[in-house]
């Protein structure tokens, strides 16, 4: 409320447009997807995606700016209808972070898109692309910013319908079921997360995730089976939408079908959101009224997240497709993120959370680089990729980079992530996870050193006569992140920094 | 850094600069990166530190004090003649991977801190790889991979080991870590994750056959690069890190006995070098182990001396594989005729491994030996003297012996080519150096050095153990009681993960098979149905990475709620 | 006896746990998949019965005020749900599209027979 | 391949060998003689023999300052290298019985 108090005093432009920060990151691009949809030229729709994204980006950081300066979260009364009978948009430290996040990548990719959406995509389609790209733009940004639980359900949906589309406009037809799949299991995430979200609303009579964490507790005091199981519940729900072990099931063709782009997008970001809405429920609104033994998550979400750094590390390992190799990696990378969560210490959570940028970063930057090969051979079986490293030099050279930082090699961000991890364990005590981090990183030197051989130490074959490195568009966003991935390496002002203080608020409400 | 580089870095600008030449400006250029290097260091401040700030912690990639700089002067100095004695390959691989390695190796002991310690560690590790490679057979693939699978394990156990230290002493900083009683803590767990890393990379006894395994499987001028830095910067690590651990003087014992038996019936003479090697390495681990100044400068200097004697030695084997195709002992002999320079330099180098007075080994040996027996640990000694007796055996006779003299095997090379030459020269040079001048070399160890080597007691001590050592293995010949070289394959601790693992697991997996064509005799077989099954499971088409229908994954959530409810009501 | 009692005052919530087992089941077991849609929607809709039922006061009105009544129903869980079915539908259409699209493509809208065509291709 | 464990007839060392051959002819004497004739090796040989002859007697003109009681024996370093060296060969010998191996011993 400082802010709107501000505001009153001193009513100029800056101010009246600072009070509404939070709005802009969903009206903005629930507008632009609006007019999108209603021009006809591609390029128009580009143009109008990449201001949104653009202007997002700053209106993303200015809040992360006003949040760490402010003492108290920044809350935003939607129609002026105080909580818990109106809709707050609440944001801390952890969610400014995952705004920028997200509208970072959104911001930093969408130039990739204009090449490949333009090869990829039918011309009388393409402003239709841009519009579920806005969509589903807004749509991870509402779940982020928001501060009542059903809200989130409603820009979980609003993201997932369009991302089930953005999928389905892949060139192959795989790219039809793989988006079916998704979109039955994303509905059943969806519906079990609003189920247990039920639940709670009628032991509690209340939805605004502020006042939930105060009124669980008196509660569970007369009736805790109902919130267990909304717990349930939740958590399965959201696993479902973050791809945990073994509910990872739908990711791997969805990213490996999906338009380059969109595979690019979402990878770095809507499993992330997910991940944030699991830490913000667990830890805020759960882990402040109840104890978090009481269901054995943390125990099921070790077990399965050391599953995940393995299995799926495996798999990545056998897989040709380099698109599918990275959906696994994700899929393990991911594992490392709950790793953090289940480790449940203010250094464990600051690894989860520097991990979800330093991953989307990486990541991104590799399915970039991947795309970019496809964009100009056609595909990204790695048995006719032999010798690309040569004939697409920067490409795989950033390619390289974010590998390296995927495997965890200091001076990459994933080093920092992996270190962070592996300090929370310590720090906890369980130090055996030390093993585990270090010897998944161990099969990423495998995938990685795979694509490697391949691309660097083959001779090139006849297919690759006429691949180049890709056209500025492209190969620009793909640097900046590649680039963001060393910075992130070395200095850590506003990747570690920030994630600490956002562990520290999880942690901080914790029972 | 006032207009100073940091040092790796010349040799890293100098690899990719090899990278994009070739022919002789290659050459050239790669003669200069340890000559610029060495101006640069040269006239690099004292003390000259610089630092990057990471999470919580100060990386120091550089830190110039007088430990680090010996060893760095070092490196540059076999670099120098490592790339000279391989000027004549055309390969550009092993060109940028040999200065890749070296840079690694001076950046790895200048580093300040642990992590950049770590970083070096691994380049180590994936660009030595490249010369063992290079030999291009499928034997040295299998051979490369498996050096590179122990070699990158040692990183990554270091990592570990690093990530405890940090933990329990909030510090990065590499300086002395030493070795608390082992109770579980995160400092001992650290202490000793570090050490087992260090001991991965210094070849100790049980963690050894990567070395045995990979240095004669090289290329000829390979080895030479090989044997210079990676064994060399565990040295510098355990003297950084270790100094004063008794466990030490133990294990440096057994690591300088232990290679010495194995040496004498070994019949690869690039094998016996690197069993040899292990032995001088075990008289280094004992120094530091002992961790006296005087211990300490010995084991610092031995390893200075070792680089370049063994250099030399392995440069006279890599000469002889270069002319005849091999180094077997029983296909060699009487080649002094043709290759007369090769066969003085090797006998410079074995002179120099033997420890005969001025001659480099002599200054440095003898401090250990004489610091093992004034800090009392007089069975220590008892074994050192035995080990040397055995150096004189293996390297000092054996090596030039075989190959050189003894019956003649009729071959006739062609003395080595003039490069090859001139590097064997210029490390015979600083051999007899070191050995009649040592005093540059004192004044560089790392503690004020009040040890007087040429005192008539330490001549004439040495003197007769040589003589003696020699007249044995003479009188043994002369009653035909010397075993012969025999074409043959020893086994040693290898065994345990070529052959008996393998055939464990192999039995294990007959059973589950029950009538596989009985047990599995080699490693790669092992490896490949591992590998197999790995892939039958999670390949493409495996269990959990194929495609599966919509359903199934709704059971999973539905199986996985399930038991989330059952956990609430229960 | 007390249980048939608890059955019969909880009814709602029988019915509702019913849709949503037999909704899952259908979205498990079925491959067909306009049938696993149709599954999807019965699931879907449990939820609005969870939601709308404790909503609803026994002899509540319409939340107008007026100084005749006393009692009123929630009017929140009503808008939630009318948000929810309207994200339903769109579910719903988005899924009959693509089934349209696979069938097109597939020329079937069995699960097995498409994994079955891909596999061969 | 396997030549498994060498006969006591081919176990003669080159030099040993040599001295069997000596009556053959000084030709012969060549081929097996370590330095190309026999005359040089000898040199050699008598040159080692001179210097352990000297070394000996040094043990009696130095002082040894003695850090282990052992090293006031005389002839204690000789005589330890002498014996060190015969009990290396022989143990380096009967290890040979168990680790010896045809060469392809790992080869597939």
């Amino acid at each position: 409320m400082s802010v709107l108090a501000a505001a009153a005093t001193a009513p100029s432009f800056a101010f009246v447009i600072g009070d509404h920060l939070p709005i802009l990151q969903v009206i903005v691009p629930l507008l632009g997807a609006v007019l999108c949809a209603l021009t006809r030229r591609g390029s128009f729709a580009f143009a109008i995606a990449a201001l949104v994204s653009w202007s997002l980006l700053g209106v993303a950081i200015m809040l992360l700016w006003q949040v760490l300066g402010a003492a108290a979260p920044i809350t935003y009364y939607i129609g002026g209808w105080a909580p818990p009978w109106g809709i707050e948009y609440r944001v801390d430290a952890l969610n400014a972070f995952i705004l920028v996040l997200v509208a970072g990548v959104g911001a930093i990719t969408i130039p990739f898109a204009y090449r490949t959406v333009g090869k990829e995509i039918d011309e009388d389609k393409q402003s239709w692309f841009y519009a579920l790209f806005l969509l589903c733009l807004s749509g991870l940004m509402g779940m982020a910013v928001t501060g009542d639980a059903f809200n989130i359900f409603v820009f979980m949906e609003v993201s997932s319908l369009s991302a089930y589309a953005l999928i389905a406009m892949g060139s192959d037809r795989r790219a039809l079921l793989a988006a079916y799949q998704y979109l039955i299991m994303g509905t059943i995430g969806a519906t079990f997360y609003v189920i247990g979200i039920g639940l709670l609303y009628v032991v509690t009579g209340t939805l605004n995730l502020a006042d939930l964490a105060t009124r669980i507790g008196p509660a569970f005091g007369t009736a805790p089976q109902p919130i267990l199981a909304a717990l349930a519940f939740i958590v399965v729900g959201i696993s479902l939408k973050l791809a945990l072990f073994p509910l990872h099931l739908w990711l791997p063709n969805a990213y490996a079908f999906a338009p380059t782009f969109v595979t690019t997008f979402l990878a770095a970001t809507a499993t992330k959101v997910a991940v944030y809405i699991l830490l913000r429920l667990y830890f805020t609104v759960f882990g402040g009224a109840i104890s978090l033994s009481d269901l054995p998550i943390a125990e099921v979400l070790l077990m399965l997240s050391i599953a995940a750094m393995f299995i799926a590390s495996i798999l990545a390992v056998y897989e040709d497709s380099v698109e599918r190799m990275l959906a696994y990696s994700s899929v393990a990378q991911i594992g490392c993120i709950t790793l953090g969560m289940a480790i449940a210490t203010r250094a464990g959570l600051t690894g989860s959370i520097v991990h979800l940028l330093n991953h989307a970063v990486m990541k991104a930057t590799l399915f970039m680089a991947i795309g970019a090969v496809v964009y100009r051979v056609g595909t990204s079986c790695m048995s006719e990729l032999a010798g690309i490293g040569r004939k697409m030099p920067l490409t795989m050279g950033l390619f390289v980079v974010a590998g390296l930082s995927i495997i965890g090699v200091p001076g990459t961000a994933g080093f920092i992530s992996k270190w962070q991890l592996g300090i929370g364990a310590v720090d906890a005590g369980l130090w055996p996870l030390v093993f585990v981090l270090v010897g998944s990183s161990l099969i990423a030197v495998i995938y990685i050193g795979k694509v490697v051989e391949v691309a660097y130490f083959r001779e090139p074959g006849d297919n690759l006569a006429d691949a180049r490195d890709p056209p500025a568009s492209m190969l620009i966003p793909m640097a900046l992140l590649g680039a963001a991935t060393i910075y992130f390496g070395l200095d850590t002002t506003w990747s570690a920094q920030i994630a600490d203080t956002a562990a520290q608020i999880l942690i901080g409400g914790l029972k | 850094m006032t207009g100073n580089l940091a040092p790796f870095l010349v040799f890293y600008i100098g690899a990719a600069l090899a990278a994009l030449t070739s022919g002789a400006l290659r050459s050239a250029l790669m003669l200069c990166v340890p000559l610029a290097g060495a101006y640069n260091l040269w006239t690099l401040p004292p003390s000259t530190t610089l630092d990057l700030q990471l999470l919580d912690y100060t990386l120091q990639l550089v830190r110039a004090d007088k430990l680090s700089l010996l060893f760095a002067w070092l490196f540059h100095l076999a670099a120098f003649i490592a790339i000279l004695f391989a000027l004549h390959v055309k390969d550009r691989t092993q060109a940028v991977a040999g200065l890749v390695y070296a840079g690694s190796a001076v950046g790895a002991v200048m580093a300040g801190d642990l992590i950049t310690l770590f970083v070096f560690w691994e380049m180590l590790a994936v660009s030595s790889v490249f010369f063992i490679l290079a030999r291009g057979s499928a034997h040295s693939y299998a051979t490369a991979m498996r050096y590179l699978i122990i070699q990158v394990a040692s990183g990554v156990i270091l990592l570990a080991g690093i990530l405890f230290h940090a933990k329990a002493t909030g510090s990065i900083a590499f300086g002395s870590i030493g070795l608390p009683t082992f109770d579980g803590s995160a400092a001992a767990i650290g202490a000793w994750l570090i050490l087992i890393a260090i001991f991965i990379k210094a070849a100790v006894p049980l963690f050894h056959n990567w070395l045995t395994d990979a240095y004669p499987e090289a290329t000829a001028t390979g080895t030479v690069f090989l044997s210079a830095f990676t064994t060399k910067v565990a040295v510098y690590a355990l003297a950084r890190g270790f100094a004063g651990v008794d466990l030490l003087v133990t294990i440096g014992t057994i690591m300088a006995l232990y290679p010495i038996f194995f040496a004498v019936i070994e019949n690869d003479l690039r094998r016996v070098l690197s069993y040899s090697m292990m032995n001088q390495i075990g008289f280094m681990i004992v120094g530091i182990g002992i961790g006296t100044n005087l211990a300490i400068n010995g084991a610092v200097s031995h390893a200075f001396n070792d680089v370049i004697f063994k250099g030399l030695l392995f440069m006279s084997m890599g000469a002889v594989l270069y002319r005849t195709g091999t180094t077997k002992a029983s296909e060699l002999g009487g080649l002094f005729r043709s290759m007369p320079w090769t066969t003085t330099f090797c006998l410079v180098g074995a002179l120099s491994i033997s420890a005969v007075p001025l001659f480099s080994g002599f200054v440095s040996k003898s401090m250990i030996m004489v610091a093992a027996i004034e800090e009392g640990h007089p069975l220590v000694w008892l074994a050192l003297l035995f080990a040397s007796a055995g150096v004189v055996e293996h390297a000092g006779i054996k090596i030039p012996y075989f190959a050189f003299f003894a019956h003649d095997s009729g071959q006739r090379p062609k003395e080595a080519p003039l490069n090859m030459l001139l590097a064997m020269g210029l490390a015979a040079l600083v051999c007899i150096f070191n050995g009649a001048y040592p005093w540059i070399l004192y004044a560089a160890l790392p503690f004020p050095v009040d040890y007087a080597p040429f005192t008539f007691e330490h001549i004439l001590t040495q003197v007769q153990l040589l003589a003696f050592a020699v007249l044995a293995v003479v009188a043994l010949h002369k009653s035909g009681l010397y075993p012969d070289e025999i074409p043959s394959r020893n086994i040693d601790a290898e065994w345990t993960y070529r052959k008996a693992l393998p055939a464990v697991s192999g039995a294990v997996l007959a059973l589950a098979t029950l009538t596989r064509r009985g047990v599995e005799t080699i490693g790669g077989k092992l490896v490949s149905r591992i590998e197999r099954e790995l892939r039958r499971q999670n390949g493409p088409e495996g269990y959990f990475g194929r495609d599966w229908p919509t359903g199934f994954m709704a059971l999973w959530t539905t199986a996985m709620l399930g038991a989330y409810l059952l956990f609430a009501y229960l | 006896m007390q249980a048939l009692q608890s059955l019969a005052d909880n009814y709602n919530y029988f019915i509702t746990i019913f849709l949503m087992v037999s909704g899952l089941y259908i979205v498990i077991a079925r491959g067909n998949m306009i049938k696993k849609l149709i599954g999807l929607a019965m699931f879907q809709s449990s939820v609005y019965l969870l939601y709308l039922s404790p909503g609803k006061i026994v002899g509540g009105t319409a939340p107008v005020l007026d100084p005749a009544f006393t009692v009123y129903s929630n009017p929140l869980p009503h808008v939630l749900m009318l948000t929810a079915i309207v994200v339903g539908v769109a579910t719903l259409a988005l899924g009959l599209a693509l089934t349209v699209r696979i069938y097109e493509a597939y020329g079937t809208v069995n699960e097995d027979q498409i994994f079955a065509r891909d596999n061969k291709k | 391949m396997a030549k498994g464990q060498a006969d006591p007839s081919s176990s003669l060392s080159p030099a040993a060998a040599a001295a069997a051959h000596g009556a053959d002819g000084a030709k012969a004497a060549d081929k097996h003689a370590i330095l190309g004739t026999k005359s040089r090796d000898n040199i050699v040989l008598y040159v080692l023999y001179a210097i352990a002859a000297v070394s000996l007697i040094g043990d009696f003109v130095i002082h040894r300052h003695v850090g282990h009681p052992w090293e006031a024996l005389p002839e204690f370093y000789p005589l330890y290298a002498f014996v060190s060296i015969i009990v290396l060969i022989f143990s380096a010998k009967a290890l040979r019985k168990l680790v010896m191996r045809p060469e392809d011993y790992y080869d597939d």
